[in-house]
Parts: C-alpha cells; structure tokens; sequence
C-alpha cells in the first residue's frame, strides 16, 4: 500500500508544496510550527481543496486537480485525530467513539472497543458529555473516535500531545501494534524526536512548506542537526535489532545490532523477533579502552569515520561499530584530549538505562 | 360564578380557540422542513438567485397582511393557478378550508422561521461537520446527526415565533379564507370581530386572555425544552 | 393649521370623499386632510383625543359611540351619503336571482359561499344579515356565508370567483367590472345605510364648522371612469332613507 | 410616459414612501438598545420574572395587530397614562404623530429583534468572554468588546427583519395613530386604503412594489454587510 | 510575595481538593491527564466559583468563602494562558496581544511589546486573523496576549505543548528571564519534567484532585519516581551551582556545585553568577575507579548512601558527592556487578553534552 501526494496549496502568504511518496506503517511528519503539517493533512483528508495536485492512497485516487477528480470527504475513509478534539458536543463520549463506525454499520467489535476504551483509559468517561472532559480526556476520546472508525489511513495530527508521559507510554504501545498488525497506514503529524523515532517509519520533515527531508526515520534523524529547529538533543540512529535471549534474573533482553550486542531493560520487550532501536548520539560515551568498573553494560568497539559536525562545544562524530553507523555526541574538548580523529580506534559505551523503552520500537 | 360569566368562553368561541391552535400547530409544523431547507440554502449556498430567494422569504413580512392574504387568494384560491391544481392533483383545498388559515398562517410566520434557524446554521461550527465527514457521514448525514441537533434550540426558537405569530396572525387570514365560523375563523378574527363593534371591548380583553395564556404555555414549554437541549451541547 | 381640515373618515368612503375633498378645494375650501381607516378604530381614536375636526362613520352605530361621550358638537350631525346593498355574482354568471323566492338564493349558491361582510361588526355585514333575515333567507345560506374583513374583501372573494354570490353596497357592485348585480335588496328590508358625518366638539379648524357647506358638495354622481351610477343614493333619498331609523342601534 | 403613467406616485405618496422610510429606520435604530439588553438578559438572565419578561416580548405577535395598536393608544395615546406622562414631563407625544407610528411599528417588531439577537447572544462562546475578563475587562468591556462585536451579524439580522416588518405593519399603526396624510400614513395604510375602494388595484400594485423595492434594497444591503462582518470573525 | 490556596471544589465524579502555599517565581502544577490542574488553575483565575476555600495572591484576598468574599476576575489581574488558546476570533493578532494593555491604559512600552513579538516569532503575524493561524501560531499568540497584560500573577495551563523543541528553546529563556526580573509569580501547568525542571523553582504533582507532593522541583523531582505516572526518565536532582569560570577555547563553563565541579557547554550561559543544574538519574554513570581515556569530562566521587527504588531491570541509587545528593539509575546487573551497596566508594561520571541548555535554569 503506498500513499502518492503531490500537492500545491497556496494561502496569502504560505504556499504548501509537496510531493511525497510514502510507504505503508506509521510515517511522520515533522516540522516547526506554522511549517504546514495540518494544511498538508487537511488536504488528504480532503477539508482543503488542493490548487493543484494529485492524491492516491492504496490505488484509489483521492484527488486529481488535472482530471478534475475529487473523492468526496466521507467516502475517503480516513481517520482524522484532528489538533484540536473536535468532539460532537451533543453527543457523549461513547457515541462520540462509535460515531464512524455506526455510520458503516458495524455496531460490533465489543472486543476492539473495549481495547481502545481501555487502552486510553476512557472507561469511566463513556456516559460523559465532552464539555467538561478535561484537554488530554478529549484528545484521548478523539483518539479512540478515529481509531474505531475502521480508516484505510489514519491521520493524526499532534494527537499525544495533551497527554502526561505515562499515558503516552501506555497509548505508544497500542500504536505500534495498529502500525504492525492492521497494515492501516498512519501519517504521524509530532514535534516530538522521541514519539517519531520510536513509532515511525519513515519520517517527513517540512519547513515552509516544503519538503525538505524524506526517508527512513533513522537516516533523518542522523541529519537532524541540519534540520529546521535543530534538535540536536535527539540526534542519532535507529538500529535493526534482533531478540536473541534474555537474563530472567536481571530483565535484561540481549538485542543483536550490525553495531554489536547490546543488553537493554526488559519491560514488554518479546522474547524473540525484530525490534528496533534507537541510539541518541548525547547518549554514548566514547572511551579508548573498554572501560571496566563501570556500571555501563554496553560497549561496542568501532572506529570514528567521520566528524559530522562541529557545534560551538561539542562535535558530532560518526562511527562505525562492525557494520552499522552509530553516533556520538562529545565535547570539542574530549575529541581534542582523546583524538578523535577519522580512523581512531574507540568503544562506544552506553547505559542499559538510556536505551529504555522508549527508544525501543517493536 | 357572577364576577367570572364575562369570562365564560362561548361554544363558538371555544370552536375558535380549537381552531386557532390547530391552525398554528399545523402552520408551524409544515413550514418547518421547508423552512429548515430554505435557511439551509440561504445560509450555505452560494447560488445566483440568493437575494432574490431571500427577499421572497422576507415577502410576508414586507407586505401588508392582506396584500399577502391578496397575493394567496389570487395563487391558492379555487380558481387560483396553484389553487385549481392542488384541487385536481391533491385534493387540497385551501379556499374557505381551515388548511388555507394553515397555509396563511404558514407564510407570514415562514419569514420569522427561517431566520431563527438560519442563525442558528450560522452558529454552527463547521469544524464538527468536517469531522463528522472524515468519520464517513455523507453531507445528508451530516445534517441529520451533527448540525441538525445543533440547531435544534434555533429550530425551537423560530417554531415558536412562527406559532405565536401564527396565533396572532389574522389579516391574510381573514383576506384568503375568510371568517367562518367553525371552519376557518381563529381567534384572532374573533377578537377582530369583537374590536368592530361598539362595547365588543369585554369579548377581546377575554379572548385576548385566552390568546395570551396559550401562547404562555407554548412559550413556557419552548424555553424548558430549549434549555434543556442546550445544556445537553454546552460547549463550555 | 388652522385652515385645514382633518376628517376622520370610514375608508369604504375613499373614492366619494376624495372627490368631495377635491371640490370643496376647488371651491376655495381649504385644505382637507382624509384619515381612512374602519369606523371603529377611528371612533376609538376620538376617544383618546385624536386631532379630528370631522368624522365620518360608515355606520350609525360608532358615530352614536362618539356622541354619547360627548365628543360630537351638538347640532352638526348629518347624513352625508347614502347607499343600497346589492346581490352580486361573478361578471359571467347566468340570470338574476328572485329574492322572493325563498329556495332561489340557496339554489343559486349550490354548494358555494355567500360572501359577505363580517356579519356581526362590519356594517355592510349587518345590513345584509338584516336583509336576510327580513327576507327570511337567513336561516338557509347562514351556514354558507363567508365573512369578509370588509366589504372590499367579499368583493373581491366574487369577482375572483372563489364565491358565486355576495352582499356588497351598490357603490362597490358600480365600480367592479368583475360582478354584476343580480338582486336588490329592498331598502325596508334593513336598517338605513347612511353614512353620518358631525363636527367633533375638539374641531380646531374653523372651516370644519361649516360642515354643511361640506357636506352639499357631496354625492357624486358619475364615476368619472365607467359613465355608469355610482350607485351612491341621491341626497334627498339620503335623507328619508334616515327618517324614521334615527340613531337606532342596530344590535 | 404613457405605460408608465400608472407608476408614477403622487406628491402625497411620496409623502408616505419617506415617511415609511423614517418610521422604520426610526423604529429599527430606537428599539436596537433596549432589544439588546432585553435580549441578553433573556439569554443570560436567571431571575424569577423570566418567563413573564420573555413572554411581555412575544405579545405583540401573539396579538393580532389592532389589538396592540389598541394597547398602544390607551397607553401612549393623549389620555394614556404613559402617553400623558412622557408628553408632560419629556415633551414626546406619540399620538397621531408619526412618532406613534414609529412607536407601533418597533413594538410589533420587537419579538423579531429581540429572538434573532438572542440566538445570536447564545451562540456566542463564553470561553471567549472568561478570556477577556481575565486580561482585565469587566461584564461591560466584555460585551462591548467580545459579545457585541460577536453578535453583531445577529443585530444585523434582528434589525433587517425589523425594518421589514416596519415597512409592512399597518394594523397597529392605523389603529394607534391612524391613517393621516403627511403625518401617519404609512406607505402600508396607504395600501391598505387602496385595498378598501373598488378599483384600488393598481393603487395597491404600486405602492406595493415600491415596498417591496425599498425593503429589498435594505435586505441585500444587510446581506452584504452581514456576510462582511462573518468574514472577519469566522472561526474555520 | 506568596499564594494561598485552600479550596474544595466538587464536580459530579471530581473532587479537586488543595491546600498550598506558593512562593514567588516559576512553580509548577503537574499531574496526569484529568488529574484537575485546569480546574485548579479556573479555581484560581475565577472562572469556577470553588465550593469552599480561600484564595490570597500577595496579601490580596481574591476568593473567601467563608466571608462571602469573591473578587470578580477582571479585578484579580491574571493573566492567563489557555489549555486551548482562546484568541477573539474579531480581532487581528495585533489586536488581540494588546487587548489587556489597551484595558489597562498602556498603551505604551513598544520595547516590551517587541521583545515578546520576537519572542514569540509572530511578527509576521501581526496583521492576521486568528482564524488562518496554525495550531502553535495560536497559542504563541495566546502566551504573547498574557504575557503583555500586567498581570500580578500569570497562569500557563500547558503553554508550549503545541511548539516545536526549537521554539520552545527560545520561549524558554524569556520566561526563566520573566521570572527572575519581573518578580511575576507563575504557575505553570506542564506533563513535561524537562520544563518544570528546568523553570521551575517549586512543583506541586496533582493526582485526582489532590496535592500529592510539593516541595523545591529538586526534590519533589527525585521522588519522581513513586509519583503518580512515573516519569523514571526523567528523575533527577537540581544543583545549585556557581559559574567559576570558561574556558573559551572548547566553549565550556565550569560549575561549582555542592557535588563537586562539573564542565557544562556555554551556550549562552552567562561568565558569572548562580544558575541551577539539573543532573538525571538516567544520565549518571557509576565507575568505581576514576576513568581515564573516556569522552565523558566530568566525574564526581562519592558514596552509595541508598538504594531509593528498586525496578524490575534497575535501580534507583542515592549517592552522596560531597554534601549533595545525587541520583544514579543503573541497572540491577550493574550494582550486583559492582556491588554498589550503602558506603561504597563510587565516581559518578557524566558526559558534558548531558548537561545541556535545556538542563539548567538560569
Ligand atoms: N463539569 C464537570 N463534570 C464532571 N467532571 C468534570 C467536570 N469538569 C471537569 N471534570 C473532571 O475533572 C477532572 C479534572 O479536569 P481538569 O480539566 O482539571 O484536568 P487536567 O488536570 O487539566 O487534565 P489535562 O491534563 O487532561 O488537561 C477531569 O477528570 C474532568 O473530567
Ligand atoms: N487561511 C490562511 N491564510 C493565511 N495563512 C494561512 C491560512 N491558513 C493557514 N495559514 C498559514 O499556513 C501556515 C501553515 O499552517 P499549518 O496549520 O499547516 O501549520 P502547522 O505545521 O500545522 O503548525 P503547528 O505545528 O503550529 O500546528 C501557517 O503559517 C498559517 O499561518
Ligand atoms: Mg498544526
Ligand atoms: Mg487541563
């Protein structure tokens, strides 16, 4: 299933340009505010008449300016989790939830509703009325309106962002799973490096507009510092890992990367299969010799290849651990004492602790 | 008894009374779907003819009630040209038939209907409609599960113009379908009587009473209602 | 202004007096200023203190209202038209009808409906119930009658032909080509149908004092437009038409 | 000129087209404040007379029209008690003035002022309201500031209907203030006065149309305006 | 300048029931979704009448109960940011940023008005109308109309929630130098502990309703870990710390804190003067030995005085270096490994890029 947007939308004073072909799983779309994330997504959602452009979700074409083709909205079939909850007032909460899928007459699936009323923790708002719910209970409701709603694709727009991190880490969870198992193709619209790294894919960045980065999460991310609003903070690289045992005693799982092995925190992690994992450069520490007496578990012997930027403090270097590129973050000051330089031989160290749950995507 | 005689209905006048209220309770009913379809166009389209579609809904109220009461005689009458084939058609006959005090009733108060409601469409937030789209409604769903249960306490507020009006209507009445007793003469072309003659001042202050406290209940009963469907869409 | 008069006048007078007004202008009366509206309203009006210097009642009934409360100068009062109420059908109908015959008038109707004034509050109204009733026809077409607003209105509800019949003044038969006459109710049959004017005791125009000088110049006698009658009765039938009915209410 | 002669209007219905129009944009402007505060303190008012004070601005639709224009005459006439009190002590006299006619006509337009503007009032977010009192602004800069402007397309539309209604009441008018030339005849009793003699039709047809013109040309102007309005406060 | 809040206010299934005493400066309201802070927050502003209590902002008593006393809220002078931004939708955005001068008669103060335009990235916004903004222009919006109304005490219910990290990194300094210079207390509704870490000087964490802790962020923060939704990520301690000097050449400053000296970046970090550090949990390596030839610069000795916390993959380690208390999350292999008991002798090791701008407050 592949989604084809080559749009151009042009308000006084913003013009959203964009051609993008995107992959099934979840894809993000990034971007500062005001880049245009909602104009794009409004647009496939079919609330904004593109001035010209061509949209095909899945083979079916949602828009064609040339042919004069537009899908009328309500037969589009998608799931909008819009920025701002948009719950019917005159409807409760659990009509508000069942309101698309009554509307394509599948007043069953008890079992997926009860999931998602308890995934997001609704349960006792269902006889509610919207109006006193407070911002993060709408935005959950508004969650499980689009979610139950039965979509081709799934639009959701800044959807956690109401939300404290422990409901974040409850809901990311159940993301992850529509991403894998429904085959749903989700368009992610977050300011949030960490959301996007663990749930998607691939990952739009947009300024102005425009497209100005596209792929795989990972290798955005690695460029991160020359994006628009320069998180440098979350820099670094998505592994590939596979689940190759566990320490019962200690919850730990083993993970094997192309970059070696590594030991991480237990939690839901499955025993076995393919997860992935991210690797913040800020998080790795670089040392000439395997550290001992160290509390960090995790070292895996590289070379630096290549300094990839240079900050005011610190540089940003890229390594390479057996066959994988792995990022570190060091003050210019370490780099001069230890020498880093293209070629060096180094180990990069990291703490069980840093790669937790939420840097692990299943 | 002795000092509450004068305000002893007679049977003609509860006849009257009975009329009156079906008058107004068809008037208003009937005219309201057209009228929720009229302050539909009126409110959303964008359509060439919209001044003119909106100046004819305002008519009744511009023009005196008997140039209406004129204009609908000359349209619905017998030999009226919507009249006759109504007749033929339908079998409906509005001339000197309690339907034609309906229908007169119904255009003067369409005006004040359709304006109540279209301020209402107005006030609809359109962002709900959009979302209800996403979520699969179909535009005729989406009036019906979204913006038709917004506008409801408009919808109240016009109904119950339209019917006090159509309580008190009587010039296009009396004009169209004259003043008969039993079949077509309401209460007000009853106090209209009473205002004709010498010393009637006692039979208009007591049907004027009867007039009013029917008006109050539906007043009453409207506001309740109205209330209460708006705490039900509070958005606050 | 102190030289204008202001009549408060019965709006089915509308065509007469404008033309009377005309010529009392043109006779170097002054201006007149012609307020028309029901009797009723009007004499209500006076009541509450309108600035009328003369009022013309389309009945006998309100200007005797006016004079109990004492409104009317004394010795004013005059019978200034007169006029004859007619049976009237749609301009292409067949035959008169025999109001003597008393199955003719309800035969003629069929099941249609005899148009006519309010019955009990329009004056038009009152005097052909009261012809009616004389006549003893009341009691067959009174289930049949629909009651105009006004006299113009059941008018109207015959020459549109929403009523095969109806009991209009003379006058009003005249001036619409849409009926045409086809019975006179005798003049014994109902009270007299005068049109009184007074002088209010309020009057500030002097002028209006002369009432009598006024109300001479009354009665046209042509419509200019058709040639026909106007079908206003003459002064001197005006007169005998009063006689013997003074000031009697009607009801 | 010749097929046109019998459009031409003469000097005394010019009379009663200006005098029209003063009437209803005097009525309209003059009962625009006290619909406004009537209106929101219906909307947003819980007090006990509620009910009464909500049906008090009914009546004159529930009332057939001579009957208000009757109240009005007892009340505001030479001999009324208000009408006697506000000529002694303010110098205004209502009675056979066109002022009366300017009283009748915002009277019966009232009810129609004071829904559309309460509709408009209950629309209006309350949560922009607890903003603004919150930046320092007290329930009078609230309304004058946030409600009003807000509510603004409401007034609008309160405003049209009532001029409209204006421009076509006559029962109230001719029964308070009579139908005098110059002073209180409306181009609507003016109507009416054609209506009541044979051959007035053309009379009618007239001073219909020019009615009909005139309250047109204020309904699209109001359109305009109100659509300008709801483009600087949409919130899509 | 101090705030009482003692209030009772119960809706149908709610009851928020508080009792605190507020310093002067940034303090936090934290608290899961639903948990009443806005509620808390309307309490305060007048916007719902609290069954019960009583309510002072600096001697000023805005809400009593028992006396019958209610101040209407556009006496009580605050300014507050909406969850939902809450512009006049008939105002342009100029208009609506000096809404609440223009009441107040000051017409004046370009600079100030210009400094927060800048700020806040609107100025190209001026002449526009809320309608067209997007999701994140608004509220920029919405925090500018506040923050320019004089207000005595100012409400921020989730203010950066719909901003990019970027943004937010400008915003931030504004509102560290807003409350250091105007002495306007804030209280400021945040899920996000690196905000309140980083702004606040006291926290108060709400769960159903009711004050579960409340104390200096420092503190509160390193029992992060037992509070409701448990942020482990982000458990921590804030240090105070003097700046003692730079060194230019790697642009680094240098912190004494009670824990010992630590290099941070400089940034825009001024050359003297106290600022405030904070060290998380996460972020500390533990060696037993000082390490040599590693990245990381900074490593502070100290004792394990106790294990805080025990998870099911780590545990939560309270160090003692020099006369502070510091942090440590390892994992429970690592302490077994090192056999990090209560006494033992320990280097807690951290890398500079750790202690970024977004760690410390000024
Ligand atoms: N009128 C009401 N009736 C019933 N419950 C209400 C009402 N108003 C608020 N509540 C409940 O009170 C609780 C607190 O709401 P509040 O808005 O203060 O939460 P919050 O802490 O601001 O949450 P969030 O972070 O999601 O904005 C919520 O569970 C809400 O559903
Ligand atoms: N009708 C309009 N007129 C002018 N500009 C508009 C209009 N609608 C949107 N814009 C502008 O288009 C830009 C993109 O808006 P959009 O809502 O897509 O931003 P966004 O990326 O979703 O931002 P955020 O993260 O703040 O929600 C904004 O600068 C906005 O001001
Ligand atoms: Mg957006
Ligand atoms: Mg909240």
């Amino acid at each position: 299933m592949t989604i084809e947007i080559a749009v151009r939308h042009a308000v006084p004073g913003f013009t959203l340009d964009v051609d993008l072909r995107l992959g099934n799983g979840l894809n993000a779309l990034f971007g500062p505010s005001g880049s245009g994330k909602t104009t794009l997504v409004n647009v496939i959602a079919g609330l904004r008449r593109p001035g010209a452009g061509r949209i095909v979700v899945d083979g079916t074409v949602l828009h064609d300016s040339a042919a004069g083709l537009d899908l009328p909205r309500h037969r589009r079939r998608i799931g909008y989790v819009f920025q701002e909850a948009r719950l019917f007032p005159h409807l409760d909460v659990r009509r508000n939830l069942l309101y698309g899928r009554w509307l394509r007459g599948q007043g069953g699936g008890r079992a997926e509703i009860d999931a998602v009323v308890e995934m997001l923790g609704i349960g006792s708002l269902l006889a509610r009325r919207p109006s006193g719910l407070s911002g993060g209970e709408k935005q959950r409701v508004a969650i499980g309106r689009a979610l139950l709603s039965a979509p081709r694709l799934l639009l959701m727009d800044e959807p956690l962002t109401a939300l404290d991190e422990a409901r974040k880490a409850e809901i990311m969870p159940y993301l992850e799973r529509l991403r894998d198992e429904s085959r749903v193709p989700i368009l992610y619209v977050s300011h949030s490096v960490a959301e996007v790294g663990r749930l998607a894919g691939e990952m739009v960045a947009l300024s102005g507009g425009r497209v100005v980065a596209h792929g795989p999460t990972a290798e955005v991310m690695a460029g991160l510092d020359i994006l628009p609003g320069g998180v440098t903070a979350e820099a670094g690289v998505m592994l590939d890992a596979e689940v190759v045992g566990t320490e019962p005693e200690w919850q730990l799982t083993l993970l094997d990367t192309a970059a070696g092995r590594l030991a991480v925190p237990s939690g839901d992690l499955p025993a076995a299969g393919r997860v992935r994992l991210r690797i913040r450069a800020r998080d790795v520490m670089l040392a000439l010799d395997p550290p001992v007496g160290v509390s960090a578990l995790n070292s895996l012997p590289g070379v630096v290849e290549a300094v990839v930027a240079t900050g005011d403090s610190a540089v940003l270097l890229r390594l390479r651990c057996n066959t994988a590129v792995v990022f570190a973050r060091v003050t210019r000051r370490s780099a001069a004492n230890l020498d880093l330089v293209p070629g060096r031989r180094v180990h990069a160290v990291l703490k069980s602790v840093a790669l937790d749950r939420a840097m692990i995507s299943l | 008894m002795g000092r509450l005689a004068g305000f002893e209905l007679s049977a003609e006048e509860w006849t009257a009374v009975a009329l009156s209220l079906r008058v107004a309770a068809v008037a208003t009913l009937f005219s309201l779907p057209p009228a929720v379809g009229v302050a539909l166009l009126l409110a959303r389209g964008r359509f060439p003819g919209h001044a003119i579609l909106n100046g004819l809904v305002h008519l009744p109220l511009i023009l005196p009630p008997v140039v209406t009461g004129y204009l609908l005689l000359i349209g619905f009458g017998r030999r009226g040209v919507i009249g006759a084939a109504l007749a033929e058609h339908l079998g409906l006959v509005f001339s000197f038939r309690w339907t034609g005090a309906a229908l007169a009733a119904a255009v003067m108060g369409f005006p004040l209907l359709v304006r109540a409601i279209r301020l209402a469409i107005e006030a609809v937030d359109r962002r709900l409609e959009d979302a209800a789209a996403t979520l699969g409604a179909g535009p005729g769903i989406v009036f019906a599960t979204v913006t038709l249960p917004l506008i409801l306490p408009g919808i109240l507020a016009g109904a119950i113009l339209a019917f006090a009006k159509a309580m008190g209507e009587f010039g296009a009445t009396i004009t169209f379908v004259s003043n008969i007793p039993g079949e077509t003469q309401t209460l007000a072309s009853a106090i209209y009587t009473f205002m004709q003659v010498p010393g009637g001042d006692a039979g208009v202050l007591r049907l004027t009473l009867v007039s009013i406290a029917i008006s109050m209940a539906a007043l009453v009963a409207s506001e309740l209602l109205s209330r209460r469907i708006a705490r039900r869409i509070e958005t606050r | 202004r102190a030289d204008e008069v202001t009549v408060f006048a019965a709006a089915s007078l509308k065509t007469a007096l404008d033309e009377i007004a005309a010529a009392w202008k043109a006779a170097g009366g002054g201006e007149v200023r012609v307020s028309y509206a029901g009797s009723s309203a009007l004499a209500r009006q006076i009541e509450q203190g309108a600035p009328a210097d003369v009022f013309v009642s389309a009945d006998l009934d309100w200007m005797a209202h006016v004079r109990d409360k004492g409104l009317v100068r004394a010795g004013t009062e005059v019978r200034l038209l007169g006029n004859a109420i007619v049976l009237v059908a749609p301009a292409g109908s067949q035959g008169p009808v025999d109001l003597a015959d008393p199955l003719a008038l309800a035969a003629a109707l069929a099941d249609g409906r005899l148009a006519m004034a309010n019955v009990d509050a329009v004056p038009a109204g009152r005097y052909g119930k009261a012809a009616l009733t004389a006549l003893g026809l009341w009691r067959s077409v009174e289930a049949k009658v629909a009651q105009a607003d006004n006299v113009r209105a059941a008018l109207m509800l015959v020459s549109r032909g929403e009523a095969p019949l109806g009991i209009v003044y003379a006058t009003d038969a005249a001036a619409d080509p849409g009926v045409r006459i086809v019975a006179r109710f005798p003049a014994d049959s109902h009270p007299p149908i005068v049109y009184p004017a007074a002088v209010l005791a309020g009057a500030a125009s002097p002028d209006a004092r002369d009432l009598r000088r006024f109300s001479a110049r009354r009665t046209p006698a042509r419509s200019s437009r058709r040639g026909a009658s106007s079908g206003w009765t003459s002064r001197s039938q005006t007169e005998r038409l009063g006689r013997g009915h003074r000031d009697r209410s009607s009801r």
